[in-house]
């Protein structure tokens, strides 16, 4: 873990509500896909968990929907604004067990973690496939920047976009070797209901500090007591316990 | 300048502890800068059995604050004493200071008992102010009666001093933190989480699965900086000051009240550096405010 | 969309009422907006003779809050009944409430007497819980009995709904809660504002001449809800719910803890406008949360 | 009283600690010198109460002194910064009573106010003089623009600029008829001990609202319990108990 001030390099709109945020500083302690940063807003006592969308060595994307205070002050920085950051939190995705047909589901602000993710498994050679979801085709963003990486299928809840209906109504491909997902509870649960083959989850809860100090974000596993900002954020379909 | 102070006869290189809850065993902050730096810090509040405390969510905020529910999760007092002291050892050489929780008399006892014989350990803080645990825990501080109870039980199997953490949820500190000393605590500690709620607009529930949480942070200071005043005239034994600090001139303030030594509690979590920070700006506090020594300060509004 | 709800019988256009001590009698935001878009406001603590109140300095500022020690100040019910109230009918068109408090019992009762009889006037809220004034009125609110005192010797000399207005500054407020109810309270006004201190680093000092002072806003937002719960939990009377209220989020938050009406404090001082832009953003964010009538959501978290 | 957003034109020191602010709005709301401006400042939750130096139909110009966080945050602002104020609040000097030869007395930050006033007495035809003191040169400021307008006398307690020792050092002109102060509390006692021809005198007192609704600043005189904030800053010599 690191803590710095990052640069605003780019923060626009891509979707309802939805924002891509570019930044630009010390990146050193990302090492792993699906690892998070935790951010001070304007005049919020706590920090905001993001996770990070993609990096490189001068700095990250994050991907964020506005839903409360601190995001809707995330919203109003302009480039140049500097933001107070910890970075590298969390266990990240592990790619050395994916197999070679690896499927990520991600679902509406989930997916941010599986961009960097699906480059990871892109340049180590595997064959990723994408399902994504969202509620409606308002609410889908970065559909392109997968697209350019690995095949997609679009699920919305309106069917105004892709197959009408839920990630979980898309049947994987019979070769699929392993999956990762992230999104929201009640997708992961039913993912892991009806997924065949064992994979890795990315969750969230509400964080007093981001770094395992505070006890504030642990969960029951099934191989024990597990904060999820510091064991997690991703768990392993085998040891969560629903 | 001489930032030195000592607590329960126990000399501190500065009055800056970090509190029980925010600075787990210590581990976490070891890796970020040298811990050794600290007056000392009180380790995560621990019961004789291992608990996993309440469901999530555990943590809220409000304006300059934060609840928490944690409920006391902590892997038991054996595991401490096999595990997490002999790891503190490699990175934090100066007296701990041993936070414990229970839920009856006996439970305190025997916690206690077993860590007063850990050479690592300076101090026991006997918090009977967890508001965040069912059954009892937070009983013990809101009445006198069962305050100099503990503290009695306590002190007659601890040979190291014993420092009892208050309640702020009550009518009369003074009269409990009296009753403490009576019954031979040989300091106190203060103040403890407010209780407080915050609800979801959305499901229209409380945002705590335990729904009341603990009150922290800048919110809560100018309560504790009350309570610590009203506790120094009220007893002759030190008060460790908390609640809210967050700078050198917050410790200050906390000083002038009345605490020998004080503690960051929340601040930690959401800036992992502080109480580093907070110790090397003291000197310029100092300066700035014409202090030479910081035990010269303890109390001075009083006089 | 509808805002309306009932409080002890009387209806209120809102919920959102201006809290005793931060609004005067009205006429100084009279100037600056129609007051009457309030459900209503409750005037300035008001006791049988004049007071003075505590010398300066009466304010400090905390994080996200500030401290008050005005101690009382104001003219004196005849000169409320003689000036204040006639004045302030040329502005304020609906039923007031009355803030009343004393330092003996049979000072509360003639007050609020004079008070009942005033057509203007639609409650009485009685203030067992001012923090500031040294001789007795924090003692009524810290105890059940003394609670229930005032509240019986009031009742028996009102026909008008009286509601007392509860101390937070206790260990346990629905016990003093169920007290007023039973006493014959027609609801419950909560909270008054938590004791607390500041000092100041260059005298040393307190900042207060009073010493002490009562801690409002937004840092006592999360105390408050979690008393407007327990309370409302206690007691089958209408709760008033109040303590660092200033978004109309806020509001709805504190009615879902258990608040028939809620009052904005600290917040009317910092900005004037507050009450006013409150409830002008009330139905936008009744709709955000799919609330079509407010009053169906008092106590909502409970169900 | 108005409320409104300023934006700020200039901000610059001109001694030690000691800053000018320009800034742009709404002035309706002034109509005496003497008044002031309660500021919010950048996260504190009171506002911050500062005498009006000068104003016209377009702006104002503060100036303060950075003595705690609120007016430090402020001399961290920057031209095109907006800042929330409560403009014209208080009662503002009574030019009408001066005289043909009224005295200014200010201390350190105390002078802003006299800056506007002194203006006025002018515009008036009358012929004011000045006596402005401080604790070193450091500290002084508004030498030259008091000077275009009125006689001058400047003292400093340790003679680093002017007369040395405290402006009741200084003796009025026999011809004086009438005096105007502000500044520390110990220097507006000292200078009504001395002064024998009448006077107005604005005091300072921590403020909870600064419009009259808290009761936060209430001080016994002689004519009655007066809001500092409201029937105030100004009071007559006559009626201060001291
Ligand atoms: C490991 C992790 C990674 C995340 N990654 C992303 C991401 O890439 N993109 C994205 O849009 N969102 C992500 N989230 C969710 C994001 O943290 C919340 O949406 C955000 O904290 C809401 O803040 P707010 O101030 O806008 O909302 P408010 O409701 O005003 O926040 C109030 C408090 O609740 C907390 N909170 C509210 N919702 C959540 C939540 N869902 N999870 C955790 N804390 C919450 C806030 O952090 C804050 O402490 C992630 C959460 C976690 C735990
Ligand atoms: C009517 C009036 C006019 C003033 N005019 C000027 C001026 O033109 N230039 C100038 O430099 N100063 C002036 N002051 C003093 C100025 O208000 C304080 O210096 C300022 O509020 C300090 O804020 P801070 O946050 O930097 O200090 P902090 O000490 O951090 O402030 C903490 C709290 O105390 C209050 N406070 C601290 N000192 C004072 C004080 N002396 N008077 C009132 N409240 C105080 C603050 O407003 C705040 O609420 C005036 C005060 C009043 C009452
Ligand atoms: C997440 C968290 C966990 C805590 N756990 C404990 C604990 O186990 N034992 C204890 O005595 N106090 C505990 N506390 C209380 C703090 O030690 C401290 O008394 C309180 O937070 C006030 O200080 P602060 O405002 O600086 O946080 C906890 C506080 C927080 C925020
Ligand atoms: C300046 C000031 C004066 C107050 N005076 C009174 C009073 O006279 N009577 C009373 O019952 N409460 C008084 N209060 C308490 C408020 O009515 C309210 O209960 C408390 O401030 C909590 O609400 P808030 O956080 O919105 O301010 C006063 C509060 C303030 C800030
Ligand atoms: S959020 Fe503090 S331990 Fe996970
Ligand atoms: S500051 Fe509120 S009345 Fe003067």
């Amino acid at each position: 873990m690191t803590q710095g001030l990052y640069t605003v390099r780019s923060n626009r709109p891509i979707a309802a509500l939805t924002y891509e945020m570019q930044l630009e500083g010390d990146t050193s302690a990302l090492v792993r896909p699906g690892q998070f940063v935790n951010l001070r807003t304007g005049g919020h006592y706590l920090r905001r968990p993001l996770s990070v969308c993609a990096w490189d060595a001068s700095g990250m994307t994050l991907i964020y929907k506005v839903v409360g205070e601190g995001t809707d002050w995330l919203s109003t920085c302009m480039p140049g604004d500097t933001i107070d950051m910890l970075c590298g939190l969390g266990n990240g995705f592990d790619t050395s067990v994916s197999g070679q047909y690896p499927l990520l589901v991600g679902g509406g602000v989930g997916l941010p973690p599986l961009y960097q993710l699906a480059r990871q498994l892109v340049d180590e050679g595997k064959q990723p496939r994408l399902i994504m979801g969202f509620n409606s085709e308002r609410e889908v963003f970065y559909r392109q920047e997968f697209e350019r990486l690995l095949p997609v299928t679009v699920t919305t809840m309106d069917g105004s976009c892709g197959v009408r209906g839920l990630v979980t109504d898309v049947p994987p491909a019979a070769d699929c070797t392993y999956f990762y997902a992230c999104g929201p509870f009640p997708m992961l649960r039913a993912l892991c209901g009806c997924m065949t083959v064992p994979g890795q989850l990315s969750l969230e809860e509400r964080m007093g500090c981001g770094f395992g100090a505070c006890m504030g974000c642990t969960i029951h596993t099934r191989l024990g007591d597990k904060r999820v900002c510091k064991e997690g954020p991703v768990f392993l379909k085998e040891e969560l316990i629903w | 300048m001489n930032t030195a102070v000592t607590l329960c006869g126990i000399p501190l290189d500065n009055p800056v502890m970090a509190a029980s809850g925010t600075f787990g065993y210590g581990a976490e902050f070891a890796e970020l800068y040298d811990i050794n730096c600290l007056g000392s810090f009180s380790f995560k509040g621990t019961t004789l059995a291992p608990r996993f405390g309440n469901p999530t969510p555990r943590i809220a905020e409000s304006a300059s604050g934060m609840l928490n529910a944690v409920g006391l999760q902590n892997p038991g007092v054996h595991k401490v004493i096999e595990e997490e002291l002999p790891r503190m050892r490699a990175f934090f050489l100066k007296p701990v200071m041993a936070n414990v929780s229970g839920f009856a008399l006996d439970e305190y006892v025997q916690t206690c008992r077993l860590l007063d014989s850990q050479p690592q350990i300076g101090w026991l803080e006997v918090n009977i102010s967890c508001p965040n645990v069912h059954g009892g825990g937070m009983s013990f501080g809101t009445c006198p009666q069962s305050a100099a109870e503990v503290t009695r039980a306590v002190k007659a199997v601890c040979k190291k001093p014993v420092i009892i953490k208050l309640s702020p949820n009550v009518s009369d500190i003074a009269a409990i933190a009296r009753a403490c000393e009576d019954a031979g605590a040989d300091g106190l500690s203060l103040i403890n989480t407010l209780v407080g709620m915050r609800l979801d607009l959305k499901t229209r529930k409380p945002i705590l699965s335990n729904v009341t949480g603990g009150l922290s942070g800048p919110a809560i200071l100018p309560v504790a900086l009350n309570m610590v005043y009203r506790v120094y005239r009220a007893v002759r034994i030190p008060v460790v000051g908390m609640g809210g600090i967050s700078s050198a001139r917050d410790v200050v303030e906390m000083m002038l009240a009345g605490a020998t030594a004080v503690q960051v509690g929340a601040a930690n979590l959401v800036d992992p550096y502080i109480c580093r920070d907070i110790i090397k700006d003291l000197p310029r506090v100092m300066d700035q405010y014409g202090i030479n020594s910081l035990s010269d300060i303890i109390g001075g509004a009083h006089s």
